[in-house]
């Protein structure tokens, strides 16, 4: 479905991403891990076409990214929910969630897209007047999540949707992406939170200083001392 | 007081949320201590709250017995303690000399700054770039540079937030080695750091970060040990059953 | 010879109007033949733009250095003229002036000449004319009010207002100052009715005119209103109020009825009545000229000391009220003196005082005798 | 920096050489003199503007305030109480000084638009001034400088010469105050702190202080050409001396254009708009109102456009001309 | 004393819609453009013009006037501003004040310099309620731009593109990311902004006269009222509106008319020093 070959990325200094390849089938949940630098980031900018100096070859569903204004990429059924949320932050939740519908505005099926969102996260529905920029970090990251659902994306882009956020919050998302993978959507996850990441994924990379070091299913990577040895120390 | 820095249940707040929540801990002469914790759990925060870029909420902090929160960050440096940014925040339409002598400036003047920086510059074994824009420089060279800069005010407590990101092992092995150095001559250092075998390798003490609060404090491995501080790294479920959240 | 106006800018619109006068004045001297004196040399006119004072001194100097002027006619603006003075002063070149600061003339210069009454004078005959001819209309007038534009030309007008309005035991209800480019006269109208004022003399130049009058109709005020030239007294006044023109009352330096026929050859070339600035300047022009006559030369000292003793009454000097340029030790037109003219269909008129009229004024819609 | 003869020195000293030979070429009661003099003065306003402009990048766009504080302040106590302007132009430099720094106490957080804007009404708010105390300031009627013919004594000259050596001297004075600036312990604070400003406090630099010495000296540097100004153009008036577009924008326009922040920049911006200006007011403004200033217009868009960092952008150099890029 | 502050209402009223859309294009592209009040210029010109050959009372030109205006904005945005978005501020600064200074001569070369203005039969009236007066042109530019604001705020909130405005004033990348054009919507946003100021200019015309140079009256006003409401904020450009008309006819009642405009200067740097982001806060 997603297929990223030999990708590499610089913002006017050295590569922050250097060759990176990698590939998402269709109904997968892949996770991406690595520390604070290593790339994992402009990797899912990459894919949405806000580096506008990545080389490489990207291609979902056989159409190539690379070149494409970055406007144009949602329509091609892309989600992308950005790390820190980005929700906007002075309008109503339900015109958040409107918005991420803004490629199929003439769709007849938005109240239904809404209700959906709603199911998935039902604190969304009881807050859907506030202002976005209101809510806590966990609710913004709800709305976050499913404004990038109302475009009805086949994969999904999810950057660190854990950080920050209380342990329960982190559960209740967890499940969330669960059922989003389930209900067909394909995952691309960046997270830190390694752990929680490859008890949702599929298979997982391992970036670091903008090099693919490790890669494999979620339980060989969990028992890989590399992983731990990266994230503590020990 | 034997404490050269002392932070007193600081707190920082923006607009309702509380980033820094009663913070308490020490630093002693010659100390390299860690402040370790998952993104966003509140530490940079600290470091501008240390060096007065953000203005505390409640609490105190002294240096040398001497209170210093309240006061402009330039105040805070000449008293002796300073910082460097996460991402690198360097002058970067000056020289790398020219950033160093900026800095060297609080305590000489013109002339004696650029011997300061120079021999500032030597020390970290950076001569050889000292006439480079920064602009040209690599990140482990910026990181490097801003540590000059920061030392150049001769500081008593030097705060590094993230100097070992993105380094590779040797160029980690070598920073480290300067900051053993430099903590020989009595300087004490904060950091911040993701990188934990950096951390392990270099710290006296660790304290452990999350939600604005302090988790953990204590040796290097007692921290790494605590339940608490692998839940908040790892996620829960890597502990096992025993991590139960409170 | 150098015609400095303000072309471009605010005051553009009085500067084009001016510098039109002086063209047709040119023209016409030089279809007459020329400066006989000189061999019937042609009089060349060199135009500089002066829409600020810092511009003129620079035009000024380019005019006298680089085109080797004679004389230099201009500007209609007081404090641009101010400017426009220090330099020819100092370089011992004669300007001639329609700008009517009190300042121009009092400084003692030797090389400024003003063919127009000064500022006071005209605010003196804003309120002796506009009483006189409530008076001859059965209205006693003691209670009165002055608006006017902070500008150096509105500051002399009104103080000459102030000064007659004391000398004649008249209240001055509001003495109100207002920013140039005002864009909401509301606040000025309001205090206007609530200071009942007799009657009203607003010296400013076009866009506040039009406002003023407006705001004062809007409000059902019925106070006469005098202009104090300028604005009240160009075509635009005329198109930007419609009928509202009909009847306004202003003073003026001088009026096209005064000299007919050269009005008519300006109104054949540009279509609209020819305003006292025009006229002012054509005179200014012709002045000089005719110094150029007595003097036999172009040399700039000796057509000054020409003007000095200059005594005119034909061609354009007869536009100005009075018929004749005589200046005093000053360099000040002794025999001129403002008129008042009225609005009369598209045109205005001079009205007042009798020894000029052509027309008698009319007094809230009745006819004067 | 090294030797001191760099060929930036050498092309700048040849400028105030070909500068000071110039009267004794041209006629000196000419109109081509007084526009030479024009360019130095127009430099050495947009060297005291690049003070703050360039050194520090705060954008001001009411360097007019302190031009006219300057003009007003010396030709005021020659005309009130009799005082030389030579003494007026210290004592307007004084008020300037001042009034900078009083300015500076609710200014100093701002930045970019904010400050621009800040500085624009300060400006407005000096002329306003100006044109309703007439009883101190002769209102709107402006100010004369009564002619007396030569008086040295009192800044009074018949010769355009004498007015242009003393420009002269000031553009060098000016370019001299602002190499020291740039080059010694404050430049190195202003540039920090116009690069980033929390890493320049960290780093010991009390930015306010930094900022506020700064705006002194640019405003006192800026009052004295406004006395300059006024004695050489013999009367002001408070639209004009005020003026935001014919003062304030072309002081910061001209640097701008030269090179932001260079020493040689104003120079250069001055050298290239002035005469420009010049040429374009002689040959346009007979034709076609509006036309010159139109042209002005078009060149500070291009000048945006084509090229940011100014004429200096062009002179061969192995490193950074000190750039406009802000924090 | 009700009189001033009717007087102030009605004024504030139009000079928020006019401060809007200097607040808009700040508010979305983060320029502050200082040649804004040049549109206002060239709105009144549209509507003089559609006055004088299409016979159009100002209030119905004032609709050509949006969309001429609209159009010309549309075309600097794409050719001039979007060029300096991401350079500092001091490019963005002198470009908008470049375009000042061309606009400016331009229209006084194309339209001369003499004042212009129209005549509608109204111009003249005036009710009365009790003690207090209300001139109809005034009234008439009040309910203009209430309703002009009105439909503004129907257009934000509801429809697509308002929306998008919003979103991409608030976050650029997050807007991208859900397929908005960001740079079409900035042109939109600066069309939208100018043709806002320009229908405010095309109302106010049956009691101001339109020359080129009536842009400089209005800048500084502009500023006040936007910054008073905070730059960037529409509906605190509508507030800020009303509080400037206000304090400014109400001003005259204790200081000279001459000094209305300081009174305003010193409010503008107080805020600015105090709460640069704007003393009334909103969407």
């Amino acid at each position: 479905m997603l297929e990223v070959c030999d990708l590499s990325a610089a913002y006017g200094g050295p590569d922050v991403l250097s060759g990176v390849s990698l590939e998402v089938k269709a109904g997968e949940t892949v996770a991406v891990l690595g520390a604070n630098t290593a790339g994992k980031t402009t990797l899912l900018r990459a894919i949405s076409g806000l580096v506008p100096k990545a080389r490489g070859h990207i291609a979902f569903e056989g159409t190539a990214l690379l070149g494409r204004p970055a406007h144009a990429i949602p329509d091609l059924g892309i989600g992308h929910v950005p790390e820190g949320r980005h929700v906007f932050p002075r309008m109503s939740t339900l015109d958040n969630l409107l918005m991420g519908a803004f490629c199929h505005r003439d769709a007849r099926d938005l109240t239904e897209r809404i209700e959906r969102v709603f199911k998935l996260f039902p604190r969304v529905k009881e807050r859907q007047t506030q202002m976005a920029g209101l809510m806590s970090g966990g609710e913004q990251q709800m709305i976050s999540i499913g404004r990038a659902l109302m475009g009805t994306p086949k994969l999904l882009l999810l950057d660190e949707p854990s950080h920050g956020l209380a342990p329960l919050v982190v559960d209740e998302l967890h499940v969330a992406i669960g059922e989003i993978n389930r209900q067909g959507v394909s995952v691309l996850l960046v997270e830190q939170n390694a752990m929680l990441a490859l008890s949702v994924a599929h298979r997982g990379y391992v970036l670091e200083a903008g090099h693919v070091v490790l890669s494999g299913t979620s339980d060989e990577l969990s028992a890989d001392p590399g992983v731990r040895r990266a994230y503590l120390g020990i | 007081m034997g404490a050269l820095l002392e932070a007193d249940a600081i707190c920082v707040t923006f607009g309702g949320l509380r980033a820094v929540d009663g913070v308490s801990f020490t630093v002693n002469a010659g100390e390299i201590i860690g402040l370790i914790g998952p993104n966003g759990a509140g530490k940079t925060t600290i470091f501008n709250a240390l060096v007065g870029l953000q203005p505390l909420t409640s609490g105190f902090v002294r240096l040398g017995g001497e209170r210093v929160s309240g006061l402009k960050p330039h105040r805070v440096a000449q008293k002796g303690m300073t910082k460097t940014f996460q991402n690198a925040a360097l002058f970067p339409d000056m020289s790398v000399v020219e950033n160093v002598t900026t800095a060297a400036l609080l305590r000489h003047d013109l002339h004696g700054a650029r011997t300061k920086a120079e021999a500032v510059l030597e020390k970290l074994g950076l001569n050889g770039i000292a006439q480079a824009d920064v602009a040209d420089l690599t990140f482990p060279q910026k990181a490097l540079v801003e540590m000059a800069r920061a030392l150049a005010t001769e500081p008593r407590v030097l705060l590094l937030d993230e100097v070992m990101a993105a380094l590779t092992h040797s160029e980690m092995d070598e920073v480290m080695e300067v900051i053993r150095g430099l903590r020989a001559e009595g300087l004490s250092f904060l950091v911040v750091e993701h990188h934990m075998r950096a951390i392990m390798a270099l710290c006296d003490k660790l304290l452990a970060v999350n939600f604005g609060r302090l988790l953990a404090h204590g040796t290097p491995a007692e921290v790494a040990a605590n339940p608490q501080v692998i839940e908040a790294y790892l996620g829960h479920g890597a502990v096992g059953k025993e991590a139960a959240h409170a | 010879m150098g015609v400095i106006q303000p072309l471009s800018g605010p005051n553009a619109q009085f500067g084009i109007g001016a510098q039109r006068g002086t063209e047709l004045a040119a023209e016409m001297i030089n279809a007459a033949g020329g400066i006989k004196a000189l061999g019937g040399a042609k009089i060349k006119l060199v135009a500089a733009d002066v829409p600020t004072p810092n511009t003129a001194a620079a035009a000024t100097q380019r005019l006298i250095s680089q085109n080797g002027v004679s004389a230099v006619v201009g500007a209609f603006v007081s404090s641009t003229t101010i400017a426009a003075s220090e330099v020819t002063e100092r370089a011992g070149i004669p300007l001639i002036t329609f700008a009517f600061a009190d300042q121009i003339t009092s400084r003692g210069y030797q090389h400024v000449f003003q063919v127009s009454p000064k500022g006071t004078v005209f605010g003196e005959a804003q309120f002796n004319y506009a009483t006189e001819i409530a008076k001859a209309g059965g209205e006693k007038v003691d209670k009165i009010a002055i608006l006017y534009e902070d500008t150096a030309y509105g500051t002399a007008q009104a103080k000459g207002l102030r000064d007659a309005a004391k000398k004649a035991g008249v209240e001055v209800m509001l003495d109100e100052a207002y920013p140039l480019g005002i864009t909401d006269v509301s606040p000025l109208v309001n205090k206007l009715r609530a200071s009942g004022a007799q009657m009203a003399f607003p010296v400013s130049y076009l866009n506040d005119s039009l406002l003023i009058i407006r705001a004062l109709r809007q409000q059902k005020i019925d106070i006469p209103v005098v202009g104090g030239a300028a604005g009240y007294i160009i075509p635009d006044f005329k198109k930007g109020l419609g009928d509202y023109a009909e009847g306004v009352l202003s003073v003026a330096a001088a009026s096209g009825d005064l000299i007919p026929e050269l009005a008519a050859k300006y109104k054949e070339k540009h279509g609209s009545f020819i305003t006292h600035e025009a006229i002012m300047h054509a005179a200014a022009l012709d002045a000089v000229a005719q110094a150029m006559e007595k003097a036999k030369s172009s040399d700039p000292q000796k057509v000054r000391d020409a003007l000095a003793t200059l005594d005119y009454c034909a061609g354009f000097a007869r536009g100005v009220p009075g018929g004749c340029i005589k200046f005093d030790k000053t360099g000040l037109n002794t025999s001129a003196f403002p008129v008042m003219v009225q609005w009369r269909g598209d045109e205005p008129v001079t009205v007042y005082p009798p020894q000029a009229a052509k027309a008698a004024p009319i007094w809230r819609g009745k006819p004067m005798k | 920096m090294r030797s001191f003869l760099s060929p930036g020195r050498v092309a700048l000293l040849l400028f105030f050489l070909a500068a000071a030979l110039l009267p004794f070429f041209v006629d000196p009661r000419g109109h081509l003199l007084r526009v030479a003099a024009m360019v130095l003065l127009f430099a050495a306003m947009a060297q005291s503007w690049n003070v703050v402009g360039g050194l520090a990048n705060q954008i001001s766009l009411g360097h007019a305030g302190f031009f006219g504080l300057g003009a007003y302040t010396s030709t005021l106590l020659f005309l009130k109480l009799g005082i030389s302007p030579w003494f007026g132009l210290f004592a307007g430099a004084l008020v300037a000084g001042s009034a900078a720094a009083l300015l500076s106490i609710p200014t100093f957080r701002l930045k970019g638009h904010y400050f621009a804007l800040a500085t624009l009404a300060f400006a407005e708010v000096m002329r306003v001034i100006a044109n309703s105390w007439a009883s101190l300031t002769g209102g709107p009627v402006g100010l004369s400088i009564p002619f007396m013919g030569s008086q040295p004594a009192y800044f009074a000259f018949r010769a355009v010469s004498s007015y242009y050596w003393i420009i002269l001297a000031l553009l060098v004075l000016v370019c001299l105050v602002f190499h020291l600036l740039a080059t010694g312990a404050i430049g190195y604070r202003l540039r920090a702190v116009r690069e980033n400003e929390n890493a320049a406090e960290v780093a010991g630099i009390d930015t306010f202080r930094v900022k506020l010495t700064a705006s002194v000296i640019s405003a006192a540097l800026t009052a004295v050409c406004g006395t300059v100004f006024a004695q050489f153009t013999f009367y002001f008036d408070p639209d004009s001396i005020f003026a935001l577009a014919s003062i304030s924008v072309r002081m910061a326009m001209i640097a701008i254009v030269g090179g932001l922040g260079t020493l040689a920049g104003p120079i250069l911006g001055a050298l290239f708009l002035i005469p420009l200006e010049e040429v374009a007011n002689a040959l346009l403004s007979s034709k076609a109102a509006g036309l010159s200033q139109f042209a002005f217009g078009v060149i500070l868009i291009a000048a945006i456009l084509i090229q940011p960092r100014g004429l200096m952008a062009y002179w061969p150099k192995k490193r950074h001309p000190a750039g406009s890029r802000g924090a | 004393m009700f009189q001033a502050l009717v007087d102030g209402i009605l004024l504030g009223g139009v000079y928020g819609v006019i401060a809007t859309g200097l607040s808009l294009v700040f508010g979305v592209l983060g320029v502050v453009n200082f040649a804004h009040a040049e549109f206002l210029m060239l709105g009144m010109y549209v509507a003089w013009f559609a006055w004088r050959w299409l016979g159009l009372d100002p209030m119905l030109g004032s609709v050509l006037s949006f969309i001429v205006v609209f159009a010309v904005g549309y075309l600097v945005q794409r050719t001039l501003i979007e060029r300096v978005l991401k350079a500092p501020p001091a490019a963005q600064v002198f470009l908008t004040v470049g375009l000042l200074i061309v606009i400016e001569n331009a229209a006084l070369m194309a339209f001369g310099s003499e004042f212009r203005s129209v005549s509608v039969p109204y111009q003249v009236e005036g009710y009365r309620l009790g003690d207090i007066f209300i001139g109809a042109p005034y009234l008439y530019a009040f309910i203009a731009a209430i309703i002009l604001a009105a439909v503004l705020w129907l257009y934000l909130e509801r429809s697509w593109t308002g929306r998008a405005i919003r979103a991409v004033a608030q976050d650029p990348m997050a807007s991208t990311l859900v397929g908005v054009d960001t740079r079409r919507t900035y042109a939109l946003a600066f069309g939208l902004g100018v043709a806002l100021t320009a229908f405010g200019g095309a109302v106010i015309l049956p009691y101001i006269t339109v020359s080129p140079t009536v842009g400089g009256q209005f800048v500084v006003l502009m500023f006040t009222v936007v910054v008073l409401g905070g730059l960037g904020s529409v509906a605190g450009a509508l507030a800020g509106g009303i509080v400037v008309g206000v304090v400014q006819s109400m001003s005259t009642l204790v200081f000279p008319i001459q000094l209305q405009n300081l009174c305003l200067f010193v409010i503008f740097i107080a805020v600015l020093a105090l709460r640069p982001q704007g003393l009334i806060k909103g969407a």
